[in-house]
């Protein structure tokens, strides 16, 4: 962990250089189009301040950033519209509903396909088909016809989201229930174990590491759903929202502070994963 | 439950019965003809081994008795009944090659699990769990996790697991393979001595000569391709075994007869 | 209302034929019947709702009006196809999974960078596509060339991730082995490390699949020239053409599973030692 | 109360500013109308929407509901509170563009989602190709944002002479380094915002009522948006859930909004009407005449 | 290197010379010393034997050897150089307990693999691999994959790896551990022609006293907690054995001996 920090730092640090020297390199030409446009000539300092402060870069320079990341977390009330957590908290709460939909929905597919043998041989190939239709082009449909009947506000884009995390849940769910091996599986019938105290007393333990695997990568599909899913409701708030007024108004510094927050918010969910999963395969002793 | 006159002419109860056993398993490469006409009893009370080169059938044998495989031809009953009942009644313990302990439940909470899955009661199956693991010399080590046993306590601790319920039959598939001669000699010692104590019915396979003179009452050879029996040796050591009787010129004797049987069916080939 | 009991019907049959399918012995043929006919339950089924319902074609048209739209459009679907898939998808694809592949292993000869890099790439991973594509098609312009940005942006790090795993996928004693050999670092690597990683890589290749095709297209939405699956889709979203919408849609999921059953076959062939792939021989 | 449920074409902003006026100030309350406002998207299409159930009432530019009309969708004009377009071609001066005739060789940027209709009329009443032949125009598709024309991908973009026009300004260039073309003066604009509804529902006369208490309520808030400009604007601004919007880009937007709804009391001119027709057919997106696309029944009750 | 007067009076050269060998691992419960003030010199020809209970540091001694662990503390020489150098020169083959053959290369690539990395000419690796193979009655199988032979042919071909390339030193560790008896004692034999043919030096690690008496000139009992060597016996057997060499009361006196001393560094706890 420890030895960790110093590479981190340094790789953090060659992007921040990295960053700053495209934003100059970026936003150049609307700076020496304004020039001259003025008529003056830019020295090469100038150029600089003048590329790291635009209202509106094609690439905003990290301080940018983080001024509007400060101002609309910290300077704002947090039931503020404009507030960046009262939007983080609405992508979230979808996002979370979203999961656990996805999860449970994941983990029931790989029950059937690892117990029911129609469904082993017809639903693999339809759910990577599923995640080959861009989400984005039925999400509008999606929450028109939910809509229609009768059903709005957090649920629709719930469902959005869960429609790209029940997928990396399945798989990793199928893989982790097949994982006992056939001496295990023979060891439960010399003890005549039904199928019920076969699942819940070797396929499921031994699925854990799977799960947890399985997990963390739908979070962060999950939270990209709710995103999609914010885009055609209108864009009322949420950080979809946040991008989508961004781009129409042209305020890059605003999309990418909502972009680095749900980039943030997607990293501190898949930690509490990785915590949650350090906790239970311990207490399992599945983990020194 | 077929009763026979024996041979000592006491009257003895057939456990194991197999009659023209066939197994032939269907592979990529053709059929593997895993087991081939195979006959035997086994009476109530014996320890029988199996030994032979590898892939002549010992371990398909076994599980034909386990109904873990399904025989393609002839017939064999377990406690008079069909396999797959003698199972369903819960009439034996199987010790696999490996020790096959789940990572994620202590030591204790491992030999439980079949008595959890037998709806022993619960007072019952913390007394149980005392007692096999006393037995394998593993008092104390209820809280561990397998990871943190040898192999060796990892294998007495998958023992102690088939010994947890009272299964008349015991069918161990190579179960000291992983150890070192010392801790061997000490479990055939303890093995022997359960047996004797429970007059237990055992089959046992083994690929150390010395091992299955030692334990068994009745030795069968088996060769392969296809695996049949190619000879039954019966002991004549008595019951009562100190470890020493390996160097009695008998021991020996029937050590070298199992030896020449191996080496007949032997093809140096795998 | 005789619609919906058709659709009822046709999932009673396509099931019960499954389920007599399954008894069958396995074999190629019952591996392809089973889920063709669940496709073929489902088809059947949407056609049925969609008019006992009398669900309106600007919603949800029906397959039949679908179908019809995609035979008569086969040249901008066509157009379409080489727009996103060949020049977009592919492209990105394949400039994507090779950055990602070199840098597996730039980050496994030196761990300095896989203890740096990894943590800071998952955080850049985590950043969602849908904002990043607007960027990325403001730096790189409406055409293809975006579009295949897109979609090296989102399939480096899961090709990445693997890829790094899968170079610490061979076991301690074949490392060992190659050491008592003297064997060079790159001599290893080659004869020992890349082979093993090869079901790992190929994960990330399966899954990389998916993600650049819905990558290419998403990227659409955000600007492109007036062609390509992205671009047909939200521009007849917009004037309610939704069969073309479908069309659009089948067309992606056709290519989408025909990539991925690509790829699946050549791990096949690389793999086929592996356990999981002789499993199923 | 009754409720009434409207779905916009565009997220919250002044060009809406008359509905959300009417509910702010309690119009729709007087008519006893319980009226909740959607804000729409770039991917949501009202029509859908409409359709599916989910609103009331839409507000949709006429070739789109026009090109719906053709596609089943039974949609009917009952009210036009926008009786000018504020649709204009932007074009940066540097680029050598001062007449239509300076077009050819040059990239032009436009929305879709059938707001393409217009420019590609235009193009072809000036005779200019546009499908990438020779002396022809190149169209690009771009995103309703100006990024495009500010980064010099495109020459000419599309823009309203409410919103875009002013992010184009505020991006620091001047009127003097823009040479814009409006639709009006060209001839070619078509309707835009206005109020559409079902047939299905005003074929119930319970519905019809609601909507014309709906629509005599709508209007009074668009005629007191046109004459307190800026309170309307802070309206708007309360009502935006996304906190992006700001004063000052609103404020102006709701003047140029109220030149747009000058001289309209919402009742559709069957003039305009039939010049939008004829353009849309132009640019082929309907092919024949369309029927029933309209009706005075709502606003003649409603404005008497 | 070092000349030494060995007490068979001919002049012996030492290839591998431990002095106060420490070994200590750092884990999570704390060190645990593998191995503790080990010395043990090796002569050239000699064919060495360790034994003892699991855990006594005898895999551990090997890997020093090979330059696989680095000691913590004392001296180890291969060849009268450091063990890395040794490796490098390529002064040993190695064969690990299991029999790790890469899945993705057949078995005749599998035993041309060290030869290639040690940038053999094509036409020698060829002849090589097949002079191997027959030597461990694999000829026939370059064709097949690990996976499509049993586990006492993949040993086979493991061994014939090691043996593929010219190393005056072989560091062989349980390579038999998996084989059934008689395959064991036909490999053991093969072992100790080899062994006389080429005079090779061999550092071999076995759990089978037996085996252990049978092949070694000298066999070294180890102990763990922590791991040390508690004896070491020299043979008298002579250099020319036949399997039933096994049978003579000379052997089972020097078996004895080692059980003997097995016996007293035994906790019976692994
Ligand atoms: N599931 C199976 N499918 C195909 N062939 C099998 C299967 N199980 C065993 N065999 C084959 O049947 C034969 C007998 O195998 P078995 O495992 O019974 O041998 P064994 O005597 O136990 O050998 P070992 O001493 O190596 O454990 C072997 O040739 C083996 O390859
Ligand atoms: N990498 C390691 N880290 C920590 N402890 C180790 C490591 N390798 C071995 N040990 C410990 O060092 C001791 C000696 O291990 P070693 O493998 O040499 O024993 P061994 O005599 O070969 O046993 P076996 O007969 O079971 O193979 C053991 O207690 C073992 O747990
Ligand atoms: C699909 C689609 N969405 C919105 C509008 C309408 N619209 C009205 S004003 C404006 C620009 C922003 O002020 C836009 C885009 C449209 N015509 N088509
Ligand atoms: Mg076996
Ligand atoms: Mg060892």
């Amino acid at each position: 962990m420890r030895k960790s920090v110093l590479p981190v730092l340094t790789v953090v640090a060659a992007i921040f250089v990295i960053w700053y020297a495209a934003a100059v390199w970026l936003n150049a030409a609307w700076a020496y189009d304004r020039a001259a446009r003025a008529g003056v000539e830019l020295s090469f300092s100038e150029l600089v301040a003048d590329t790291w402060s635009q209202d509106k870069p094609k690439l905003p320079a990290p301080h940018q950033v983080a001024v509007e990341l400060w101002d609309t977390t910290v300077d704002k009330k947090i039931t503020s519209k404009r507030s960046l957590v009262y939007h983080s908290w609405v992508t979230l709460s979808a996002t979370l509903l979203g999961f656990a939909l996805g999860t449970v929905l994941g983990i029931g597919l790989a029950i059937g396909i690892v117990y029911n043998r129609v469904m082993d041989m017809s639903v693999m190939p339809w759910v990577i088909a599923s995640q080959t239709i861009p989400i984005l082009a039925i999400a509008p449909m999606i929450i028109v016809v939910l809509n229609a009947v009768g059903i709005s506000g957090l649920l629709p884009k719930a469902i959005i989201s869960m429609y790209l995390s029940f997928f990396p849940v399945v798989v990793g769910m199928v893989k982790g229930l097949r994982s006992p091996g056939v001496m295990q599986l023979d060891q439960m019938k010399t003890w005549n174990a039904s199928a019920n105290q076969t699942f819940w007393k070797l396929r499921l333990p031994s699925s854990m590491p799977y799960l947890f695997t399985s997990m963390k990568v739908a979070m962060a599909a999950s939270l990209v759903g709710a995103i999609v899913g914010e885009l055609p409701t209108g864009a009322v708030a949420g950080l979809g929202a946040r991008l989508l007024a961004g781009s129409y108004y042209g305020q890059t510094i605003q999309i990418w502070s909502a972009l680095l927050m749900a980039a943030a918010l997607a990293a501190v969910m898949v930690a509490l994963i990785g915590a949650i999963q350090r906790v239970t395969l311990k207490r399992m002793g599945m983990a020194e | 439950m077929s009763l026979d006159r024996g041979d000592t002419g006491v009257t003895t109860e057939t456990v194991i019965s197999a009659k023209g056993l066939n197994l032939t398993f269907q592979t990529n490469d053709g059929p593997v003809h895993a087991l081939r006409d195979v006959d035997l009893d086994i009476q109530k009370g014996d320890f029988v081994s199996f030994i032979g080169p590898s892939g002549c059938g010992k371990t398909t044998f076994l599980r034909c008795m386990a109904d873990l495989e399904t025989p393609t031809g002839g017939a064999i009953t377990v406690n008079g009944v069909s396999p797959e009942e003698a199972r369903r009644s819960r009439a034996y313990g199987y010790v696999f090659q490996a020790a096959g302990l789940y990572p994620w439940r202590t030591i204790g909470r491992n030999v439980s699990l079949p008595l959890e899955i037998m709806g022993y009661p619960k007072s019952d199956i913390a007394e149980r769990v005392e007692r096999v693991l006393e037995l394998v010399d593993l008092a104390g080590f209820e809280k561990k996790f397998p990871w943190q046993l040898s192999g060796g306590m990892q294998q007495r601790a998958s023992i102690a697991r088939a010994l947890a319920f009272d299964a008349d039959i015991l069918l161990m598939d190579e179960p000291f393979g992983a150890l070192d001669e010392i801790v061997r000699d000490h479990l055939n010692e303890q093995l022997l001595q359960l047996w004797d104590r429970t007059n237990k019915t055992i089959a046992f396979v083994t690929h150390s000569i010395p091992e299955a003179v030692y334990l068994s009452t009745r030795i069968v050879v088996m060769s392969p391709r296809p695996g049949r029996i190619t000879d039954v040796i019966e002991s004549t050591l008595p019951r009562e075994r100190p470890l020493d009787i390996r160097d009695t010129p008998e021991f020996l004797e029937i050590a070298h007869r199992v030896r020449e049987g191996l080496r007949a069916g032997h093809a140096y080939d795998d | 209302m005789s619609w919906i009991l058709a659709g009822l019907a046709a999932w009673l049959v396509g099931w019960w034929s499954n389920v007599m399918l399954a008894r069958l012995p396995k074999s190629r043929a019952t591996g392809l019947a089973v889920p063709v006919i669940i496709g073929l339950t489902i088809i059947v089924m949407w056609e049925c709702f969609v008019r006992g319902l009398e669900v309106s074609s600007v919603i949800l048209p029906p397959p039949t009006a679908i179908a019809a739209r995609f035979a008569e459009s086969t040249s901008i679907l066509w157009e379409d196809f080489v727009q996103t898939v060949i020049k977009g998808a592919l492209t990105g694809y394949v400039l994507g999974c090779g950055a990602a592949f070199l840098t597996a292993i730039a980050v496994d000869r030196f761990p300095f960078l896989q203890r740096g890099l990894l943590p800071v790439g998952n955080f850049v991973a985590a950043l969602p596509i849908i904002g990043m594509a607007p960027i990325l098609v403001m730096w790189f312009g409406f055409d293809w060339q975006s579009k295949a940005a897109v979609v090296v942006v989102m399939v480096f790090f899961p090709m990445l991730v693997n890829t790094v795993q899968g170079l610490q996928a061979s076991d301690r004693m074949q490392r060992d082995l190659m050491r008592t050999y003297a064997s060079s670092y790159w001599q290893t690597l080659f004869k020992l490390r890349l082979p093993a990683a090869m079901p790992f890589i190929f994960n990330g290749l399966k899954i990389a699949t998916t993600l650049a095709l819905i990558g290419a297209i998403v990227a659409e939405f955000f600007g492109s020239p007036i062609r390509g699956m992205g671009f047909r889709i939200s521009t007849s979203v917009g004037q309610l053409a939704l069969d073309l919408v479908w069309a659009e849609i089948v067309v992606a999921a056709i290519v989408g599973s025909a990539f991925y059953g690509g790829v699946a076959l050549l791990e096949k062939a690389v793999t086929f030692w592996h356990p999981s792939q002789r499993g199923r021989a | 109360a009754d409720e009434v449920t409207l779905q916009l074409k565009w997220v919250t902003q002044a060009q809406f500013a008359g509905y959300y006026v009417a509910l702010d100030k309690g119009f729709y309350e007087e008519e006893g109308l319980d009226v909740t406002i959607k804000p729409g998207g770039p991917d949501i299409a009202p029509v859908q929407v409409l359709l599916g159930g989910g609103a009331d009432v839409m507000v949709d530019w006429m070739p789109s509901a026009l090109a719906a009309r053709e596609k089943g969708a039974p949609i009917v004009n009952i009210a036009q509170p926008f009786a000018s377009s504020g649709l204009m071609l932007t074009c940066l001066k540097e680029h050598g563009i001062n007449s239509p005739e300076d077009f050819p060789g040059h990239t032009l940027g436009t929305w879709f989602f059938g707001n393409e209709i217009p420019l590609y009329t235009w193009m072809g009443k000036l005779g200019i190709p546009t499908d990438g032949s020779d002396g022809g125009v190149t169209i690009q598709k771009i995103n309703f944002n100006v990024d495009p024309l500010l980064q010099k991908q495109v020459e000419c973009a599309t823009t309203m002479t409410y919103n875009e026009y002013w992010q184009v300004i505020d991006a620091g260039l001047t009127p003097d380094d823009l040479v814009v073309f409006k639709y009006e003066d060209e001839g070619i604009s078509t309707l835009e915002d206005g109020l559409y509804t079902t047939e299905e529902k005003l074929a119930d006369p319970a519905e019809v009522d609601k909507l014309v208490r709906f629509v005599r309520a709508s209007m009074k808030g668009w005629k007191y948006a046109e004459a307190n400009p800026d309170e309307a604007a802070d309206i708007v601004l309360e009502n935006d859930e996304t906190g992006a919007q700001t004063e000052k880009h609103q404020r102006r937007m709701m003047g140029e909004i109220a030149k747009l709804t000058a001289g309209s009391n919402g009742t559709l001119d069957p003039a305009a009407y039939e010049r939008t027709v004829g353009i849309v057919m132009d640019g082929g997106v309907i092919t024949k005449e369309p029927e029933g696309a309209w009706t005075h029944a709502i606003t003649d009750e409603a404005l008497n």
